[in-house]
């Protein structure tokens, strides 16, 4: 993993991210959003979490974007342009990272390279949920259910 | 093929079993198959018991047992039975037989009754628990099938459960017999809790075999009595005989079968079979319990003879003299003639059977009407029936050397002439002989003789298929006298378990004289004072009995069965009625109060409690809530309502920590 | 993973030259380079790939296109194309010139990015999905770990690339379009991973390479041991096939772009280029789909019967490829079109729960020993689940002859 | 020259920024919606990082976390759109500046 490549993958992520927080048009957000986060994939990628990112991949791009259209699709009438974005919140937001990035350079204990390890196998991973991660792969699975009939209870039409 | 049946005994009782739950489940209509299926489960049975009773013949005192375990509780097994010895394979034979001919005399008898199919799945059921119930090695297993029987009784009883009299017979039937299977029961628990099995032979520890009497002492005549409880109950002893005539109800098939032949045999059958617990301790052969035994039979056969006099119903007629005739088994029994009391169970058998059906017939061809006041004169009209109803009587009545009834009475009157402890019973049963003879008469001659009356105008002979089992029985009543005879007494040897031998001296007996002369005078005295009875002019029923000119108190007294029903209705029933008012009566009264009381002293202390929320507590509670409504206020006025200020502001809380940690580096 | 033993009367070096000649290749082109850096090397060999892919699919789409054609033809009692070139064989270079120099149309009011991106979009979403199949020994263009998660994942992004188009070209009919080809991808998204669990669970592998191998025994030396060949693979492969033709907008499920109902769907604003684009994706997205159903349930690249080994691998696969494809050309002649609601009852009634039935009946195969007995047992269990459903969804309706009312 | 963990914590840091600018500046609940989605992507980022870097260990928890979480953020995101929805049904805006019946 060589940092021109992370480097590369990070600003194009960072752009994109960018982009989804400031572009006018929410559907142009939307779409830089699911952007960015193939770049966070990818990001995965390098860092060899292969199923990680493609499982970002998957549900992000595959459910949540969708998701996230169709929702302005059913909330059109409201998608117009906004008025600009509020300095306060640009600030706090440079703060944070200021501060954060502050933080994390200011450690030298997370100044490491990356030691050389086996590749996560997605058989390893299968191995841990079924064994160690059993409980909460359930759990995970209920709350997922429950999200479900929550939704559904919500977007349905109430009858007066 | 015996030894085959002998290890598979359940199967005698468990066919007519499986047949009447064919039977139950056909639908109303398919009469023919029906009656198929039940005669052929009869016949299934009958070649099944014939089989089982072969062994019994070749070795004398033959007795097969076949134990298995019921159940298990704790470390202890309940542990059922069958058996086959004489006495149960005789039975066996008895019941298969009659019950045959019974069968196949009701499909005529029931044919156009609309619940004929359910009458035979009735008559099945009855027929396995009664085999069962013979054959039973186990006096719970005996008292299964005892309920069953009752059960079976019950419902036939009550077969025309239209007619409120039927219901109310059954229902009689079946309590008054609850009554002495009550005492059963005890004795039954009495004697598991002393001797710890119920098995009767179990190779030695059987509780009628000696370890286990041993166990029971003197626990043995209580025991003995209550179970004798049972038996009077079913067999309709003295002072539970009240159910037997109103059980008359029942079709007349039932009442030869169950009520003649069969059922109320199987209390003198548990006596039998109880015998060792009877006579144990028995000072030469008499024990407080056979005593008992003795003197219910003595009264027993008294007072139903007596009451048989001066009937008019000629199944209730039939039915006294039943309850009679097993008083007399009863005696037997008591003084120690087992054998001699089977003996006469099993003659009694065919012959009230006999009867039973002849009246069948009668009223078959009278349709329907059970007056012997206005039947008469049937004489030339059913000559079958006259002839085989006239053997049925001879034999009831006694008359010795050519029928059964004779030879078992004169051995009752023998074993009973030597009984030690009071010649009493002796003379009376004498007298029973001679009324036995005498109402009897009176019977036939207003039945047969004479001239036609209102019921008998057209009456006609019954069809072959009812004929057939009369002859069938008439035959058995008289053949069976040959293995009855003191000059070859097989049938006494075979149940004591001795072997037979012929001796023609011994035919001739005191006995045999002092019966003919008792019988001859019971028909003299008969035909003499009922010679009027028969003719009267037509269309009238004949006017006042005989008797009740001559002694109308006595007549009545005896025709209103000496007022036993009235007592009971008077006493017990009375009794429970004025209990029932009487809780009946506590319970609106008394315990409503009662119960209303702690219900106020509750509203009173609600009320106290209610004052103290009022006053005490509630303002304290109004005070807080005041509190808190302010703080409330005070709170939510940080809240604008806006998710972004509240994000920007966790996120200053983040910044101002971070802050804080450099500050501390 | 070469040194697998392939049997046959040819010599067996010479056979196995044949199938390997591919893979030599591209060694030997790689040999020119093994001075340079390794970085330089993965790129170079993956960029071989990706033009061979690229050759060998675009070539596939141009013969299927005038292939198709043909078929359908044949089908309708017509002859197909056959002026250009040999039997008409030149007839996608005539299309593709055409679609080339033809006007590229952007709608005033649309949002142009979108609009152009859409396409590109879907076309890369489409041939990336190509890259994990493997198409003979030692010849899959990128071994991922997780590969066949991988061919999900991009898929997945072909709708949103649909959404975009069909929002992109401000018209109602490409939004409506978009909607309903959204809908029934993803209604048809959860059978077609679900009826690839079973295969995965049995092999134990989201591998393609080792889910061929997983099939490459023959039971009795001559029945192939793929999957196809179980109740439960039959039943799988059977619902895949038709959620893929759905996942691929093919008749009968081309609502999306059902040209009497919705003028062409989200490609309606779509011209020239971009529409061939269009076309091009689906396509290729249907080789992807089938190629996948032959990985997984036709046993890859085997040879259906041991004594045929000496074939080359990649014969077999795109003959297995190329008979799926006829199925789906033959089917596009042969179904009328259905109705939206249809399609989704379908899809959640009774495709969704068969194909739970079979991760279910897989297991049972399984845990009863993979022989005899889990065939039968497994059988049994669909059996039953299937009876089941159809006694559940049967509607008592009586199909009777249809009446037409014609205005006198 | 490969890169340390510090770049990927930088890269995650700005990332949650973003996350945070767009939830904290737009007035449009998707906007903050995606901004949340971003800062947990952000936190995923983290997590595989210093799994990554950290000693190596089975089960691999980082990735198992990361994973989690991402399905965790799918059910959030199902719920909080439909939430939108319903919002929209009532009030007819998602501007959540007029959300505020809540206030005190």
């Amino acid at each position: 993993m060589s940092s021109a490549a992370v480097v590369i993958i990070a600003i194009l992520t960072l752009a994109a991210a960018l982009a989804a927080a400031t572009l006018q048009k929410l559907m142009h957000a939307t779409l830089s959003f699911a952007v960015a986060l193939v770049g966070v994939a990818g990001l995965f990628f390098l860092l060899g979490a292969e199923f990680v990112g493609l499982v970002l991949v998957f549900v992000y791009i595959g459910a949540v974007a969708v998701l996230i259209v169709f929702t302005i699709l059913l909330t059109r009438r409201d998608v117009g342009k906004e008025r600009a974005a509020n300095w306060g919140g640009a600030f706090l937001a440079v703060a944070v990272f200021g501060g954060l990035t502050w933080a994390i350079l200011k450690t030298q204990s997370v100044a490491v390279v990356a030691p050389h390890i086996r590749l996560v196998t997605v058989k390893r991973i299968g191995e841990a949920l079924m064994t160690s991660y059993v409980w909460p792969l359930q759990c995970v699975g209920l709350l997922l259910t429950a999200a479900l009939i929550g939704a559904l209870v919500l977007v349905m039409e109430e009858k007066p | 093929m015996s030894r085959w049946i002998l290890d598979h005994l359940w199967l005698i009782p468990a066919v007519p079993f499986a047949v009447s739950l064919v039977i139950l489940s056909l639908p109303n209509g398919r009469h023919k198959s029906a009656a198929v299926l039940a005669v052929a489960g009869q016949i299934a049975a009958l070649v099944m018991s014939f089989f089982a009773f072969l062994p019994t013949l070749e070795t004398p005192g033959f007795r097969f047992v076949q134990n298995f375990t019921w159940f298990t509780f704790g470390d202890h097994a309940l542990r059922l039975g069958w058996l086959v010895d004489p006495l149960a394979a005789v039975m066996l034979m008895m019941i298969t037989l009659v019950g045959l001919c019974i069968f196949v005399f009701s499909t005529g008898y029931m044919a156009g009754d609309k619940n004929f199919v359910r009458f035979f799945a009735y008559l099945s059921f009855f027929s396995g628990a009664m085999l069962g119930l013979v054959i039973s090695n186990s006096l719970l297993l005996l008292f299964i099938c005892w309920e069953l029987v009752g059960l079976a009784s019950y419902l036939l009883i009550g077969f025309w459960m239209g007619r409120p009299s039927a219901a109310a017979a059954a229902k009689k039937a079946f309590v008054t017999t609850r009554i002495g299977d009550l005492g059963f029961f005890l004795g039954l628990l009495w004697l598991y809790g002393r001797s710890g099995t119920l098995l009767f032979y179990d190779g030695g520890d059987g509780c009628l075999e000696k370890a286990g009497l041993t166990m029971l002492g003197a626990s043995a005549t209580f025991i003995a009595l209550l179970i004798f409880c049972g038996a009077m109950g079913k067999s309709g002893q003295f002072p539970l005989h009240v159910w037997l005539p109103d059980a008359m109800e029942g079709p007349t098939p039932v009442s030869a079968l169950i009520h003649a032949a069969t059922m109320v045999a199987a209390g003198v059958f548990l006596v039998a079979r109880a015998y060792p617990i009877f006579s144990l301790g028995a000072i030469n052969g008499v024990t407080p319990s056979l005593m008992v035994v003795v003197w219910i039979g003595v009264i027993t056969a008294l007072m139903a003879a007596l009451i048989a006099i001066a009937q008019a119903d000629i199944k209730r007629i039939l039915a006294y003299s039943t309850i009679s005739q097993l008083g007399l088994m009863m005696v037997s029994l008591g003084v120690g003639g087992v054998a001699a009391g089977m003996m006469h169970l099993l003659a009694h058998g065919f012959f009230k059977a006999l009867l039973f059906l002849g009246a069948g017939s009668v009223i078959h061809g009278c349709h329907g009407e059970q007056d012997i006041r206005k039947m008469g004169g049937l004489r030339w009209l059913m000559p079958i029936t006259f002839s085989t109803y006239a053997i049925g009587m001879m034999t009831l009545s006694g008359v010795p050397l050519f029928f059964s009834g004779g030879w078992t009475k004169e051995e009752i009157q023998h074993v009973t002439a030597h009984w030690p402890a009071s010649r009493l019973p002796y003379y009376i049963l004498l007298i029973g002989v001679v009324l036995t003879a005498l109402y009897m008469t009176r019977q036939i001659i207003y039945v047969f003789f004479g001239d036609r009356r209102v019921a008998s105008q057209h009456a006609h002979e019954s069809p072959r298929v009812m004929t057939m089992p009369l002859i069938a029985l008439a035959i058995c009543a008289i053949l069976f006298s040959i293995v009855l005879t003191p000059a070859w007494p097989w049938l006494h040897d075979y149940l004591t378990g001795t072997a037979a031998g012929v001796e023609l001296v011994r035919l001739i007996q005191p006995t045999l004289f002092l019966s003919l002369v008792l019988v001859g005078a019971g028909f003299a005295l008969g035909i003499w004072m009922y010679r009027k009875a028969g003719v009267q002019d037509r269309q009238r029923p004949a006017d006042t009995d005989p008797l009740e000119l001559a002694q109308s108190q006595l007549f009545r007294f005896l025709e209103n069965k000496m007022w036993i029903d009235e007592l009971y209705a008077r006493t017990i029933i009375a009794f429970s009625w004025m209990s029932a008012r009487l809780s009946d009566w506590m319970d609106r009264h008394f315990w409503d109060r009662l119960v209303r009381g702690f219900g106020g002293i509750g509203q009173l202390l609600g009320i106290f409690t209610a004052g103290i929320d009022e006053r005490g507590i509630n303002a304290g509670v109004d005070e807080t809530t005041v509190g808190t409504r302010g703080l409330g206020r005070l709170i939510s006025a940080a809240h604008s309502g806006q998710i972004q200020t509240y994000l920007s502001v966790i996120a200053i809380g983040a910044l101002a920590l971070l802050l804080f940690y450099a500050w501390l580096a | 993973m070469i040194n697998q033993s392939i049997d046959g009367f040819l010599h067996p070096n010479v056979s196995k030259w044949v199938d390997q000649i591919f893979v030599y290749t591209k060694h030997w082109l790689l040999t020119w380079l093994t001075a340079a850096p390794g970085w330089i090397i993965q790129t170079v060999s993956s960029l071989i790939n990706i033009f061979a892919l690229l050759g060998v699919f675009l070539t596939l789409f141009a013969l299927m296109s005038v292939l198709e054609r043909k078929i359908l033809g044949r089908i309708q009692n017509r002859y197909g194309p056959n002026r250009v070139g040999p039997f008409g064989l030149l007839q996608p270079v005539a299309d593709g010139i055409k679609m080339l120099i033809k006007e590229d149309i952007v709608p005033a009011r649309a949002d142009k990015l979108v609009h152009f991106m859409a396409p590109i979009l879907i076309a890369a979403a489409a041939i990336l999905a190509l890259g994990v199949i493997p198409y003979g020994r030692n010849m899959t263009p990128f071994t991922i770990d997780g590969g066949i998660l991988f061919f999900f994942a991009v898929g997945s992004t072909t709708e949103l690339a649909v959404f975009m188009a069909g929002w992109g070209s401000n018209n109602k009919f490409s939004m409506l379009g978009a909607m309903r080809a959204i809908a029934q991808m993803i209604s048809y998204e959860l059978p077609l991973i679900i009826t690839v669990l079973p295969v995965v669970m049995v092999v134990g592998s989201l591998t393609p390479d080792r889910i061929v191998a997983a099939q490459a025994e023959y039971t009795f030396g001559f029945v192939p041991r793929w999957f196809v060949f179980t109740p439960w693979g039959t039943t799988a492969f059977i619902l895949f096939f038709v959620s893929g033709l759905v996942e691929s907008n093919r008749t009968p499920f081309d609502v999306p772009e059902g040209e009497s109902e919705i003028v062409a769907g989200h490609m309606t604003e779509y011209s020239g280029f971009k529409y061939a684009t269009f076309f091009m994706a689906e396509y290729i997205g249907m080789f992807a789909i089938t190629g996948l159903a032959a990985t997984l349930f036709l046993g890859g690249w085997h040879s259906p019967v041991s004594a045929l080994e000496f074939v080359p691998s990649y014969v077999w696969f795109f003959a297995k490829l190329s008979a799926l494809l006829f199925v789906y050309i033959w089917l596009r002649g042969t179904l009328p079109r259905t109705r939206i609601d249809q399609i989704m009852n379908f899809a959640w009634k009774f495709i969704l729960p068969m194909s739970f039935t079979c991760v279910i009946a897989a297991a049972v195969w399984h845990y009863a020993g993979r022989g005899l007995r889990g065939w039968l047992w497994s059988l049994v269990v669909i059996a039953i689940v299937y009876t089941a459903l159809s006694m559940l969804l049967d509607t008592q309706r009586k199909f009777a002859p249809r009446v037409y009312r014609f205005a006198e | 020259m490969t890169p340390t963990l510090q770049l990927f914590l930088v890269i995650s840091a700005a990332l949650f920024s973003i996350g945070l600018l767009a939830a904290l500046s737009r007035r449009h609940a998707i906007f903050i919606l995606i901004g949340i989605e971003m800062m947990l992507a952000a936190a995923n980022l983290n997590f595989v990082a210093f799994w990554r870097f950290g000693p190596q260990t089975q089960p691999p928890i980082g990735v198992m976390i990361a994973i989690f979480s991402i399905a965790i953020a799918a059910a959030e995101a199902a719920v909080g759109l439909a939430l939108v929805i319903a919002v929209y049904r009532h009030y007819r805006t998602t501007n959540v500046d007029h959300l505020n019946q809540l206030k005190g």
